[in-house]
């Protein structure tokens, strides 16, 4: 399916980190499915590091590619590290998403975010990334009805 | 890998002898029809055969024909130039809600120019009610437009009985027949209508040969402006070679209706069952019998239509989907919306099209992958965890 | 019998390899490019690379491709589209008098929506001066079309100079194209064109595959209203193998343009010589120079084009006549009455368009028998002989 | 060229009785170049026969065939004979004509019809059929210009 690149491809056929994690210490949903995509990211904090991330994606193939990447690009890193990662790294890290499968790389890096937010307001901690580059989620979830 | 194509509706593979009566038109008889010269008639007799063939599979005459490029362009000239020519009349249009964008486009184009549009309800089977069109006929209705088949869930609409019901009143009435000319009988007399499109395409004849069937006598202003082909209804050089696959297309069609339909039913149910008893959260959109022979269609629960065609696709299996993703608009179908499915859930729609290439086996086929493709997405579906949590309690 | 066709205007035979390029995609490689599986992604390619053949031809960029199915499709899209885009800014708008009837129809349709159109008159050789374009313009004009060669005599107009004249000024320019486009260098940047319509049946590639070539950032409205294919401006099944053909015949042409023009200009202007010399009250039509190098076009006096056509069929000689019987609509073209010819001598009007298929045989053929043609029809006409009786006192 | 009949395209081919006749007795000339047709019909006549028939024709293969064929038809005809020969007759004679060529058969009639009125004045004598059915001609000779 040329329309997307090998990479692509690869984290759609094989997916890394899908599942659950039962006892998460952050849990962040995003999406719904009118649009056609929805994402639950959980991760596992230790030392300030992700030591666990995992993931249920419902959507196209982008979207599970989204989710899959970010996962790998954010596994072992630390909070600040993976607040870091942007839509646009994920979408180059993939080799490219067509155009209008650009919202999915947003997908995958908010609900990475809202799931390290809600670790941080679990545990009040304060993670200066964090509130500073909180994006206008509401848009980005209405884009599928334009 | 084994390959099954069950995507008929979105392209079919020429018929071989389709094929060889296109050939010769390619560059032996390349001739211009219009042209005052012996190359010139062998051209113009092969568009004039074609003519028959196509009037005579939906029992029309010849000079009731015009052919088109496209489906697409055989809607847009019927809603426009029959609504357009009928403007000074009355400027109030209806049509289904389940109609394709080439109808329903051109009818909020025709918004635009000051026409009001009345959308008719289906049914959760996809179906219009003769009496909601009847009951929203005015005396400004210049034009009513219902297709004859649905061409993502099969449904056939009655337009026999609507056609009874407008009888004598004033509107126009077309019938967007690409989904289902050449695939189940169709004859304008019995339809009752006064315009009717249809697409080779759609029973295995070329891309870029179509028509629209216009009786006699119905005015109809033209979408192209240019020489004199087509009676000036419809300008350009022919498209020879596409006019004379049409041709063709039709007369098989014509010659081989029954056991086609007969053959592929039966496919169509074998899927149909498989799926709806191997598939847990399945369901046959579109109604259960009044279907395209050939059309099982379905939704599947949790997950994205998009991804389970790519999934069918390493298995080399080939099939639509009618799901946001797979729009570009990224919208769900509007077909599925109106008749009352979620967005959730429309988007797991499916669209197996079969063709008179399947074979049981390709159906065992798909009954074999389809499932574990379901299955491995809804694992990783969180709509999926959550209805199971939600079971569990 | 000996047969010449020199009616490459009108239809020409594919070149062999743009009929092998087309062939897979008949059957083998049947899918709807817009397909989620595998049978559309080899469509899909294949329309692409088409889209950059085709940018390639005229030096613009793939994106800005629409492809139509005729030439005259591309000429209403472009005429339509881009005045009525424009309708709020101003609704004039300029052509010339030697149009096409596809864009000269559209124009008179635009009449119709309230649009006001001046049209450009020419000299006696068919060119439009630009002078006359530019001052022409107006406040409200929204849209300039000047075709860039004559589809009837072959002149080629000054389109560049034109542009030139039209810069900083409001009116987008659009160039009907499809005369010359394969036939004779045509590149936008040059032209300084916003808009320009080509046909791949001009240049060796099959009917149904042509294209509107629209500048980045223009606005036009599409015609059609349907699907999303190219990018929602020309909505309907991609026509493949069309598509597919005009990529290979503008790859073609952009390999051997130097070489198959040199060709026909030598093969050409011979007849013009033979003709001219040969052929007592004969004239040339169009410019002497500035014409496209595959087109010779006389006026052959005292006589009518239908009868030369058929005397020259006999001979198995095709070509064409832009005389009123010739034209189903019965009038004499309005081309040469635009360049001041009369009504009578229009009559007499001969196109005989060659082709790489010709040979200097071919020419000698026709100089043989066209005299011969001549000859026998004015030994019958009236007018004819009074022009003798005159002569004689 | 199967938009004719055979028979058309036997009488284009090869028209009989083309010619002038110098001293002829009467001369009907119709049609006009800018239609694209034109027709000038000689007549002899002899005791009230038309002995001979020629004519010259500008104009198509139809306008040829059509003059070609009324001059057959008449050839040897009394003149009240030969007035009533109408174009359908022509027409279906020819085995039929396009229908945007019918107005070629009206020519052929008319042209004919012509002559013979010529003939009449010039000899004042008074046809019954000549005035009775006079069509309006100028109608057909500008049916090209609509
Ligand atoms: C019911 C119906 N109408 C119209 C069309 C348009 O056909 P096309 O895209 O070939 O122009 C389709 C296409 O599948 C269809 O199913
Ligand atoms: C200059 C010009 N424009 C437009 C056209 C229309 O082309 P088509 O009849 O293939 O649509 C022609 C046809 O010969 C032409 O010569």
């Amino acid at each position: 399916m040329p329309v997307y690149s090998e990479k692509v491809m690869q984290h759609f056929m094989n997916p890394h980190n899908v599942g659950e994690i039962p006892d998460a210490d952050g849990v962040g949903e995003i999406g719904n499915p009118v649009c056609g995509d929805m994402m639950t990211f959980y991760i596992k904090v230790k030392d300030n590091k992700l030591e666990d991330v995992k993931y249920k994606t419902f959507g196209c193939g982008a979207a599970i590619a989204v989710s899959s990447m970010v996962s790998d690009m954010v596994k072992g890193k630390t909070l600040e590290e993976a607040l870091e990662v942007t839509p646009s790294m994920v979408a180059k890290e993939l080799e490219g998403l067509p155009k209008n499968k650009f919202h999915c790389s947003n997908l995958g890096a908010q609900a990475l975010r809202k799931a390290i937010r809600n670790y941080a307001i679990k545990n009040k901690i304060d993670i200066p990334g964090l509130t500073d580059k909180e994006e206008p989620e509401e848009e980005d979830e209405h884009a599928c009805e334009t | 890998m084994r390959k099954v194509y069950m995507d008929h509706a979105g392209a079919m593979p020429l018929l071989p002898e389709i094929r060889e009566a296109m050939l010769p038109y390619l560059d032996e008889i390349f001739g211009n029809p219009q042209s005052l010269h012996s190359w010139g008639d062998g051209a113009r007799d092969a568009v004039e055969e074609a003519r028959e063939r196509v009037a005579s599979l939906i029992g029309g005459s010849a000079e009731e024909i015009i052919f088109t490029a496209s489906g697409t362009e055989a809607n847009n000239l019927a809603i426009k130039g029959l609504a357009r020519a009928k403007a000074e009349k009355g400027k109030h249009i209806v049509i289904s809600a389940v109609e394709h964008f080439s109808v329903m486009n051109s009818a909020r184009t025709l918004q635009k120019e000051g026409f009001e549009v009345t959308f008719i309800p289906v049914n959760g089977f996809g179906v219009v009610d003769p009496d909601e069109v009847f009951h929203n006929i005015r005396s400004d209705t210049v034009l009513v437009s219902i297709m004859h088949a649905n061409g993502e869930v099969g449904t056939i609409e009655p337009i026999a009985e609507i056609a009874k019901r407008l009888l004598g009143n004033g509107p126009v009435f077309h019938t967007d027949a690409v989904a289902s000319t050449g695939n189940m009988p169709v004859d304008v007399k019995t339809l009752g209508v006064h315009a009717l499109s249809l697409a080779g395409n759609q029973f295995y004849g070329p891309k870029g040969g179509a028509a629209l069937w216009l009786k006699r006598g119905v005015r109809m202003l033209p979408l192209m402006d240019g020489g004199i082909q087509e009676g000036g209804r419809r300008p350009g050089t022919e498209d020879v070679p596409a006019i004379v696959g049409l041709g063709k297309a039709a007369e098989l069609a014509q010659r081989d209706l029954n056991i086609r339909m007969q053959t592929l039913t039966q496919l169509r149910d074998s899927l149909i069952k498989g799926v709806l008893s191997q598939i847990e959260h399945s369901m046959l959109t579109g109604h259960p019998v009044q279907r395209l022979p050939a059309y099982a269609s379905f939704c599947l629960n949790f997950i994205e239509g998009e991804a389970i065609l790519m999934l069918l696709n390493s298995h080399g299996i080939a099939a639509a989907s009618g799901s946001a993703c797979t729009s570009r608009a990224l919208k769900a179908s509007h077909v599925l919306l109106a008749m009352g499915i979620s967005h959730e859930v429309a988007q797991g729609s499916m669209l197996f099209s079969l063709g008179l290439d399947n074979t049981e086996d390709d159906i065992n086929y798909v009954l074999e992958k389809l499932p574990q493709v379901v299955d491995r997405l809804r694992q990783m579906s969180p709509l999926y965890s959550k209805y199971i949590k939600e079971q569990r309690g």
